[in-house]
């Protein structure tokens, strides 16, 4: 499977609807150790990056992927937006100069994001933030040999459930200690959505 | 020579706002820009508007940075590293406490690796 | 049970107010006084504020003191000595940090030498 | 020579008259390390000072003096609200019960109203204070066996100058450290204009 531009927006598109449906949900779960505006920021955001690549004339999916980062950074008021932001700029230097990008390039293009995210918010697995969804997808795709969309999402089910139980030590929610741990992580959640967009979009394509 | 700038950058800005009055009391002649609250002024903060202080609080001498909460911090990380120049320190000093030893320090003519040495003494 | 109340002082209204909108933002329950500016609104503290603020942020669990420069502390400590109530400490931790920090730990329900301890071994 | 109700009450009022004529004074004095209203904040207090006691009806210096400190605390919003507002609580609470006062009295007075400063101010002397008057003040008053006027208003102006080559260790001017060099500090000239208030008091009375 190759993604193209086309598909590139498809998933931005589908993960905006997302975002959108799931705004309150997300503002709930940020209410409950952060500042509650978690679910605002997204549906923003991705909002923002519907209209800015809705009036673009792309050839690539870096430059589709570049618009993406900078509507997200400029746009979202809180630590998601450096932190998505970052994610897509990685992605899009990643994939610099392929077009359509291959799976293998797609993968090291999510593991270069997650390195960004990791670098700009030096979150490491397990601190109940969004890094604990999208290690585990960067690497099931670095290891898979073809993407199965159902995996996919499973992967990042899973992983975003996982979060339940952890404590946070980092963002806002660290400042709630042992009280972090009972709730999924906005971020977490946010990023699932995210991913099943993607999923959805490659099943679609196939 | 130029006075090292200083950039306040809150969630609110009404807190970088009120900060401004406290030291304009007390030092006039030090660069001072805010970026306080997202582009619509609600509570959060934004790459533009800090993008656009760092530039302008730097008068030749480089710019220390404070800022409330991490995720502030981290969009000022972003711009330092947009603007690719090592004129920008982050400072980890509290905001209030912080920019206001800064600014007299700055006031003194000290270069900017010597202000943020001074605020990091004091914290 | 009631939560620690917490009194901002700032020689800026607007800092405490800003700061009012930070915290406000991820605890609602805990008790939040703003003290800031002199009794006209110029920057500087005042006494008849603090001393209200002290009193209304009281709700049986005692109150926990921010404040930015040293005379708005002298001011605080005052208060406190006026009041004669041991229910009172003024926190030395920075202003906006602290005070976040605060306000989430009392929201716990910890009682007010608790939430004090729990500031101080942040900064 | 005693102290009566009349001479606390042209005391206070000839101190505001001196801050009132050294208002801009002491405020450029402010503006060297300061914020620079001492000049607003002690003209501001000692005016409503005088309005205070103008309406009063004191039947004992101490009665004035608490007026004196409550005004003073409430009125001023800088440092030297709480220090010279305590300053003259611990003067009235010394002086409780006895009027008129005698010299001997007033000298204790004065002494609790330094310690009161230095209670609340954590200065000691040297520090570039309003304390590095009060003080010699203070031991000259329980030294000698007759207050005199002149000698009173030499030791003040001289404690005063002499805060000049000091470095403020105490106040918004330890912000300036070694810069803090050079100038008399402000609530040290303001503390000289009180003492030479009372001085001029004083000579008069006799
Ligand atoms: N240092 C960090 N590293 C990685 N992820 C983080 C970090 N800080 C916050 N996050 C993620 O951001 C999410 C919160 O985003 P959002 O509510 O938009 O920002 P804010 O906390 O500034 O209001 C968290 O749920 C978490 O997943
Ligand atoms: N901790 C202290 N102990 C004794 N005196 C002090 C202290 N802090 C300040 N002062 C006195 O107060 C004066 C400044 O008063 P003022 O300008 O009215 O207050 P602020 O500094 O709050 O603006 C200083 O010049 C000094 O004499
Ligand atoms: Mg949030
Ligand atoms: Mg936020
Ligand atoms: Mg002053
Ligand atoms: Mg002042």
């Amino acid at each position: 499977m190759e993604i193209d531009v086309q598909t590139a927006i498809s998933w931005l598109n589908k993960a905006n609807e997302k975002m959108q449906a799931e705004k309150d949900y997300l503002t709930k779960l940020d209410q409950e150790t952060g500042d509650g505006d978690h679910g605002i920021n997204m549906a923003r955001g991705f909002s923002e990056v519907e209209n800015k690549i809705a009036n673009g004339n792309y050839e690539t999916c870096a430059d589709v992927f570049k618009d993406t980062a900078m509507t997200l950074m400029s746009k979202i008021g809180g630590a998601s937006g450096p932190l998505y932001g970052t994610a897509f700029l990685r992605l899009s230097t990643a994939l610099k100069g392929q077009d359509p990008v291959d799976e293998k390039a797609f993968a090291q293009g999510v593991q270069a994001a997650l390195e960004g995210i990791q670098q700009r918010g030096k979150a490491s697995v397990g601190e109940k933030t969004m890094v604990d969804v999208w290690q585990p997808i960067a690497a099931y795709l670095q290891e898979t040999s073809a993407i199965e969309a159902a995996q996919l999402e499973k992967i990042a089910k899973e992983a975003m459930e996982a979060t339940k139980d952890l404590i946070a030590t980092k963002g806002r929610a660290a400042y709630f200690k042992e009280r972090s741990k009972g709730a999924i992580d906005p971020g977490a959640a946010s990023s699932f959505y995210l991913f099943s967009a993607l999923a959805e979009v490659l099943k679609e394509a196939k | 020579m130029a006075a090292v700038g200083l950039v306040l950058i809150s969630h609110s800005q009404k807190i970088v706002s009120g900060l401004h009055d406290l030291i304009r009391q007390v030092i006039t002649d030090v660069p001072i820009e805010l970026a306080g609250g997202t582009e619509d002024g609600a509570i959060g903060t934004s790459v533009d508007k800090i993008m656009k202080a760092i530039q302008k609080a730097d008068a030749g001498a480089g710019v220390l940075v404070f800022y409330d909460l991490g995720s502030a911090k981290m969009n000022a990380e972003m711009v330092a590293e947009m603007l690719e120049t090592d004129q920008i320190i982050i400072s980890e000093a509290p905001l209030v406490e912080g920019a206001y030893v800064a600014a007299v320090e700055s006031n003194m003519g000290k270069s900017l690796e010597e202000v943020n040495e001074a605020v990091k003494k004091e914290f």
